[in-house]
């Protein structure tokens, strides 16, 4: 138990992160800013826009060894660019289709609406994407012992 | 092979308390493409800045990236400071340590892992920075305004008075728009044509404003700084320079025993076929309505030509289409009433009686068909109990529309005053749902219509009308009461919704704005950009936008004027730098970067091979609409649409480095 | 006074009659426009509140529920397309189901006395179901010149026409409206 | 000419077996032909969807799917069948699914896309029929103005019925002006007559009634003519009439229609004193 544990320790799941520079970034920013604590397995890439967010870059992402691929942006209706985040919604739920239907895992992907105000939101999304990872490793791992 | 130089911020000790700087700066300084890594406490200070400028020189850096806050908060700073020292702004990239990091982590060893490997990923999306420049764009100074309502009389006397040359087109002969239309206005109850009319005046007096009445606008091309519009002027067949107002025309003209409902009296008195719309009209002078002409329908009358003592009738004349540039347009076109036709419960137009609140405007006022004097039209008898229904049409998703149309409530408060100042025998009664009275002195004002004018509000609405003898049987309810209520009125005046112009789509399909669900004109944002439309350069003002009273349509009117002096005022105007592109080599002419982009920012065209010596059709985009977004380039499966600053490399390899990079080995020292 | 505390009937009621009660914007069409208004003593815009603010009891109880015609006025010119209609039977089933039906108003016991002939024959036969309506409201003797003079005109048949498919309605009836306690 | 499956629901066997047989008797005349549905039943009235939607649902359906079996377009004489029996029909045509299944449940069948459902008056107005009335030379009638009523379950609700304008229908107006009659502008064609509470609330109605009939009388109509067996029987015996005053005859559009056709009154189950020609006070040339 105390083996599998240290491993884990060791390989910290990695989640790439797409931030829409209006909403979700600033939204990220926010909860920096309230000194919110949550897990440092994040890696950001900003982009103007959800709607700048090819699905290969996801793909791509899980390919290369993500553990897990979070997309974010502004809430529906709210885009910087007026429709931005509605291309970006019809081509990620298409994605998601593709991923579930593939088989990757649901704890390996997530699609979010986050605004500039919901900081401790940011937080939480985090947070609940680690647990999930560990949660799920931790029982693969359970199950080769 | 770029030189990148990489200064790593300790934002005092809100980054150097959980990141631990120098390690980072030292795994840093063996990337690739580094040639240069340091670490300052404040790095946005003025030593900080002077250190990178100088750091810049000593190591010939191409690429600077800054790890210290969010870019939100100092982007500019660093690239105004590069700047300075003669790089490229845009070849300036700042990686987020604080806010993103040692901000939210209290694991130091783990902020510090994240902090490298969030610089890696910077480094290795910098490397393909390219420089960038903003296209200086001139401005025409010169501004269009579509609606010759109060909104866009107001807002083309405020740029005029900026110093700015204005042509104000308005499709109807006349302008003053719908306020033109009314007796007196809530709350003050002053005088419309009192408070209008001098405005009208100023209007056609502006040396900076150049009045098209019976005009259209059928087309607009360009962009902000440089639009270019078609202007319809519909011929008058009358000769404006000329003409003096003096009405002999109309006086004789045969074709009133015709019956041609005035469309300003909202139909309830008629008009010649040769005819000003108002007495106050503004020009004053007349426009043949060729479809009710006897001449131009049977070839036999000219009496108005006859008659016309300075001979300024013209048969001839033709539609004129005038080319124009502008560098802002503002959109003031305002807003129709609703037929409330559709309320067969209300008797669906078969009941003279049954009127709308702009028709009882037309009715009360002194320069209306009655002269001011109250008369149910069925008899032009006084009406002794008059019947106000609220909400016709509006907060009705079953027949009408969803929302409030925000003014009824308040006409409806006037009209009843009005009549109760008028007649005050006559009875009033009022049915309402709820009392949207938010402006100033508005709550004020139906409270005096309460109490001081004895007007009758019932809460309920109305769910029958139905004659009996000569009266109307009104049966509504009283919710408050928890009864029904019948009313035996003379009249009954429906509160019917406002809602967008008749045409408001193809206005806005020729001008490329967009549209709410309801039709109304979009703004650019609902409380930050209320007057500015997303596509930029175009300005709405006025109830186009959403219903307004009078104070909120001039307010409008006077920001979006303000915005379009602001613009008017540069001699130039500098374009987004971080825009797409389109490869024509790559671009395989699929078009559905056309079809997404929100701002209409890409065309097709096609494009000659220089090589291959072959015409194809390609996408390309003007850099000067282009706003950024990048969605073009997520669309485009050939990757030939790219967004600069944001190209498809340099997010692959931002991941690649996300994903492979160990910070644990690379601060402990092992090289990449 | 009305207590407020969470209440599953405005839920109960959009499920069984497909309205969304909270659409309503208390305008009072309805009221204005029912023909039964002035006999209820709840008014069909106040049912509807009602249902908002979970008051299962009055309406469950009411007489009101039971002097709707369903001549549906309500639901054709409600500006929200809440149809009053719609919830009233809704609020019908339940107050039978909960054996809380108001039967001074007799309405209870005709609809049953009317359905429990239809399941018997397949058709409602009307004398019969006039018959057991009198029988349970001991309102023996209204209308009873009018009855016959129906009867004289051979309107009111002695004779019930029976389908041969009876199972099936008296199931649906039986199955469907639950145990009636009424 | 156009053939239907015909529901006559219970009314039109007992206490209006005048509209039943008026109703055949004028189809015959004018070709349209009616096949009974077998084995119908009865649609539930109010009765069952004050029960619930479930019974409501399923009864109205078994009738709907009885006539889809047939593959013939139903057509019910009586308002309230046909707002019930539309009504189903519009839930198994585009209904929610569990909805549907609940009725498949119930019925212990498959359900399917159902056939038309039309009210009487709607087969009247069929363009061929139409043309063919049009072209009859009518009997005179012995009145020359009636009050159309048309009541509550044939326009409402106008999304379920699609019945003509809900506010001011003039489906019956048209066919009674092809009789020759002269029809009323009045404003209760479609008021509430209080039908469903005939039997338990019978004080209540009269109030509804008076109403309707002195709309009608002010209006000047000699007759009321109705489509809805619940409102001619209603209107006809809860109609209080004071001293000295004849009461408002209440007759089916069959009935009229029958009689314009030249059938006999006795065969349109028309009361005798009806067919004598009145000529109204003051009124020249009143009576044809
Ligand atoms: C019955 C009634 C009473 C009211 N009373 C009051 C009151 O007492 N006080 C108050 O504050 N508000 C009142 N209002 C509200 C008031 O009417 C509006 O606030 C005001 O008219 C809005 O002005 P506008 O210029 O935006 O639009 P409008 O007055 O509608 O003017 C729009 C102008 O644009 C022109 N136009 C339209 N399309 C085109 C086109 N494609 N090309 C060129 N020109 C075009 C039209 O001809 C018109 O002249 C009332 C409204 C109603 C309906
Ligand atoms: C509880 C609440 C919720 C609201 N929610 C919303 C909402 O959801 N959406 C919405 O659109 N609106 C909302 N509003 C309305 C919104 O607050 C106002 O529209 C907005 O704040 C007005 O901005 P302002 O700049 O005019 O005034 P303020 O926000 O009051 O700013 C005035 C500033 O001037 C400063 N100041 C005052 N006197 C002086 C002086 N003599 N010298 C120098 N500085 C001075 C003050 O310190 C203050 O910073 C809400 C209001 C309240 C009370
Ligand atoms: S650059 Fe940013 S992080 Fe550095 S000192 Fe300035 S504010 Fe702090
Ligand atoms: S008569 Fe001539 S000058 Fe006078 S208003 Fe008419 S057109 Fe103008
Ligand atoms: S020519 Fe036309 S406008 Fe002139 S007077 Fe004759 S009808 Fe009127
Ligand atoms: S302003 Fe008043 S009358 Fe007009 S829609 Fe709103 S609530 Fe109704
Ligand atoms: S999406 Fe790409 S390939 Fe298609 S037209 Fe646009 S740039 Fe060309
Ligand atoms: S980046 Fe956005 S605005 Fe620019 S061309 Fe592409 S889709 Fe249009
Ligand atoms: S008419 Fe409709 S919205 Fe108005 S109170 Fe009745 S149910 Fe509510
Ligand atoms: S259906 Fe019932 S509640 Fe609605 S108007 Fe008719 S009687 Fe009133």
């Amino acid at each position: 138990m105390e083996a599998v544990q240290a491993q884990h320790e060791d390989k910290r799941p990695k989640i790439v992160a797409f931030l829409c520079n209006w909403c979700s970034y600033a939204g990220a920013d926010l909860a920096g800013s309230g000194r919110m604590d949550y897990p440092a397995n994040l890696r950001v890439i900003r982009v103007p826009c959800s709607g700048r967010v090819d699905p290969l870059f996801v793909l791509k992402a899980l390919e290369q060894g993500a553990d897990a691929v979070l997309v974010s942006g502004c809430h529906p209706g709210d885009c910087h660019y007026a429709k931005g985040n509605y291309y970006a919604r019809r081509r990620l739920t298409a994605l998601l289709e593709l991923l579930e239907f593939t088989g990757v895992p649901p704890h390996k992907y997530r699609f979010e609406w986050v605004s500039a105000s919901e900081g401790k939101e940011f937080a939480q999304v985090i947070r609940e994407m680690v647990e999930a990872l560990n949660a799920a490793e931790q029982k693969a791992a359970m199950a080769h012992v | 092979m770029a030189r990148i130089g990489v200064f790593v911020c300790h934002c005092g000790t809100n980054i150097a308390k959980n990141v631990d700087v120098s390690r980072v700066v030292a795994a840093v300084g063996r990337l690739p493409n580094v040639v240069h890594a340091t670490e300052y406490k404040y790095m946005c200070s003025e030593p900080g800045q002077q250190m990178i400028r100088q750091a810049m020189e000593e190591h010939k850096l191409d690429r600077v990236v800054v790890a210290a806050c969010s870019p939100h908060l100092h982007e500019r700073t660093f690239r105004a400071c590069a700047s300075q020292a003669g790089l490229n702004p845009y070849l300036v990239e700042m990686c987020n340590i604080r806010e993103q990091c040692s901000w939210c982590h209290k694991d130091p060893e783990r902020a510090t892992q994240r902090a490298y490997e969030q610089i890696a990923m910077t480094v290795a999306k910098a490397y393909y920075d390219q420089p960038l420049t903003q296209n200086r764009l001139p401005v025409e100074r010169r501004a269009l305004v579509i609606g010759g309502g109060i909104a866009g009389i107001q807002a083309a006397l405020d740029i005029a008075d900026a110093g700015h040359p204005v042509v104000l087109v308005e499709r109807s002969p006349s302008i003053g728009g719908r306020m033109a239309q009314f007796d007196k206005t809530f709350p003050t109850l002053d005088c419309s044509a009192c408070i209008l009319t001098p405005k009208m005046v100023d209007v056609a007096a502006h040396p900076n404003i150049t009045l098209r009445t019976y005009a259209e606008v059928e087309e607009l091309n360009g962009f902000v700084g440089n639009f270019e519009a078609k202007i319809r002027l519909k011929a008058r067949s009358v000769r404006l320079e000329e003409c003096k107002g003096c009405g002999e025309c109309w006086e004789r003209c045969p074709a009133k025993r015709q019956n041609i409902p005035s469309e300003f009296d909202a139909g309830l008195s008629t008009r010649a076929a040769i005819y000003t719309p108002f007495p106050q009209a503004v020009p004053n002078v007349p426009v043949i309505d060729r479809e009710h002409c006897l001449y131009f329908q049977t070839g036999k009358c000219g009496v108005c030509a006859k008659r016309c003592p300075v001979g300024c009738i013209d048969f001839e004349m033709q539609d004129e289409i005038l080319t124009e540039r502008f560098g802002a347009v503002v959109v003031a076109t305002g807003f129709d009433v609703m037929d409330p036709r559709v309320y067969g419960e209300y008797g669906g137009g078969q009941y003279a009686n049954v009127i709308t609140g702009l028709e009882f405007e037309r009715l009360m006022n002194a320069s209306g068909p009655t002269g001011g004097h109250l008369v149910r039209p069925s008899d032009h008898k006084e009406p002794k109990t008059v019947v106000f229904v609220q909400c016709v049409g509006s907060r009705d998703q079953d027949k009408g529309h969803e929302y409030c149309s925000r003014v009824c409530c308040m006409y409806t408060a006037k009209h009843a005053t009005l009549l109760k100042d008028k007649m005050p025998d006559a009875e009033a009664y009022v049915f309402y749902i709820d009392i949207r009275a938010t402006g100033k002195n508005y709550e004020e004002f139906i409270l005096r219509a309460q109490r001081d004018y004895g007007v009758r509000y019932l809460r309920g609405r109305v769910s029958r009308i139905y004659p009996e003898g000569d009266r109307l049987i009104v049966r509504g309810a009283d919710s408050l009461a928890g009864e029904q209520i019948e009313v035996a009125a003379d009249l009954v005046v429906l509160a019917a919704a406002a809602e967008p112009r008749a045409g408001a789509r193809e206005v806005a399909q020729m001008l490329g704005i967009g549209q709410d669900k309801d039709g109304f004109f979009s703004e650019a944002h609902p409380k930050l950009r209320p007057v500015e439309n997303l596509t930029a350069g175009i300005f709405i003002a006025g109830a186009c936008q959403f219903i307004k009273d009078i104070p909120d349509a001039v307010a409008s009117a006077s920001a979006a004027a303000a915005k379009v002096a602001g613009l008017l005022a540069k001699d130039h105007l500098l374009s987004e730098a971080q825009v797409a592109s389109v490869d024509p080599v790559a671009c395989r002419g699929c078009l559905q970067c056309v079809r997404i982009c929100p701002f209409s920012a890409i065309e097709e065209t096609t494009w000659k091979d220089p090589i291959e010596r072959i015409e194809k059709r390609v996408a390309q985009v003007n850099a000067n609409v282009c706003m950024g977004c990048g969605t073009c380039a997520a669309a485009c499966f050939s990757g030939a649409a790219q967004l600069a600053g944001f190209r498809d490399e340099q997010v692959f390899d931002e991941i690649a480095t996300a994903v492979f990079v160990d910070a644990a080995a690379a601060l402990a020292g092992e090289s990449e | 006074m009305i207590r407020l505390r969470g209440s599953s009937l405005p839920g109960e009621i959009e499920a069984l009659s497909g309205q969304r009660v909270f659409d309503c914007n208390q305008c009072a069409k309805c009221t204005a426009g029912c023909p039964m208004s002035f006999a209820m003593d709840i008014q069909p815009n106040q049912m509807i509140r009602l249902v908002q603010l979970g008051q299962a009891d009055r309406l469950l109880r009411s007489k009101a529920i039971w002097l709707c015609s369903s001549c549906e006025t309500c639901a054709a010119r409600c500006p929200m397309s809440v149809s009053v209609a719609e919830v009233v039977d809704a609020l019908r089933q339940l107050s039978r189901e909960r054996g809380m039906a108001d039967r001074s108003t007799g309405a209870p016991q005709f609809h049953q006395a009317f359905l429990d002939s239809v399941a018997r024959h397949g058709r409602a036969h009307e004398l019969e179901a006039i018959g057991v309506y009198k029988a349970k409201t001991r309102r023996f003797f209204d209308d009873i010149g009018l009855g016959i003079r129906m009867f004289r005109q051979g309107k009111l048949s002695l004779l019930p026409h029976r389908i041969q498919d009876r199972d099936v309605i008296r199931r649906i009836i039986r199955q469907s409206s639950g145990s009636s306690k009424t | 000419m156009p053939a239907y499956s015909y529901f006559p629901g219970c009314s039109l066997s007992g206490t209006s077996k005048e509209y039943g047989a008026s109703t055949v008797e004028v189809c015959r005349a004018l070709g349209i032909e009616l096949t009974e549905l077998e084995d119908w039943n009865c649609c539930g009235a109010t009765s069952g969807h004050s029960a619930s939607r479930e019974v409501a649902d399923a009864l109205g359906a078994r009738n709907v799917l009885l006539a889809t079996d047939m593959g013939l377009d139903l057509v019910a004489p009586c308002a309230a069948c046909y707002n019930r029996t539309k009504r189903a029909a519009n839930v198994l045509a585009e209904g929610d699914a569990a909805r549907k299944q609940r009725i498949a449940e119930l019925l212990g069948r498959p359900v399917r896309e159902p056939v038309r459902v039309l009210h009487l008056l709607e087969v009247f107005s069929h363009e061929e029929v139409a043309e063919r009335l049009g072209g009859r030379a009518m009997q005179p009638l012995p009145v020359s103005k009636v009050a159309a009523y048309y009541g509550c379950l044939l326009v409402r609700p106008p999304k379920e019925t699609g019945f003509d304008d809900p506010e001011n229908p003039q489906t019956m107006d048209r066919l009674l002006r092809l009789c020759g009659l002269e029809t009323c502008d009045w404003y209760f064609k479609n008021e509430c007559c209080g039908a469903s509470h005939s039997i338990p609330q019978s004080s209540v109605v009269l109030t509804l009634v008076d109403r309707i009939i002195r709309n009608a009388r002010a209006a000047g109509a000699e007759w009321i003519v109705t489509a809805c067996p619940l409102c001619q029987v209603n209107l006809d015996t809860r109609q209080q009439v004071a001293l000295g005053e004849e009461p408002l005859p209440v007759l089916y559009i069959t009935q009229v229609l029958g009689l314009a056709l030249g059938l006999s009154p006795k065969s349109l189950g028309v009361p005798e004193q009806l067919m004598i020609p009145r000529v109204p006070a003051g009124a020249a040339g009143g009576g044809r």
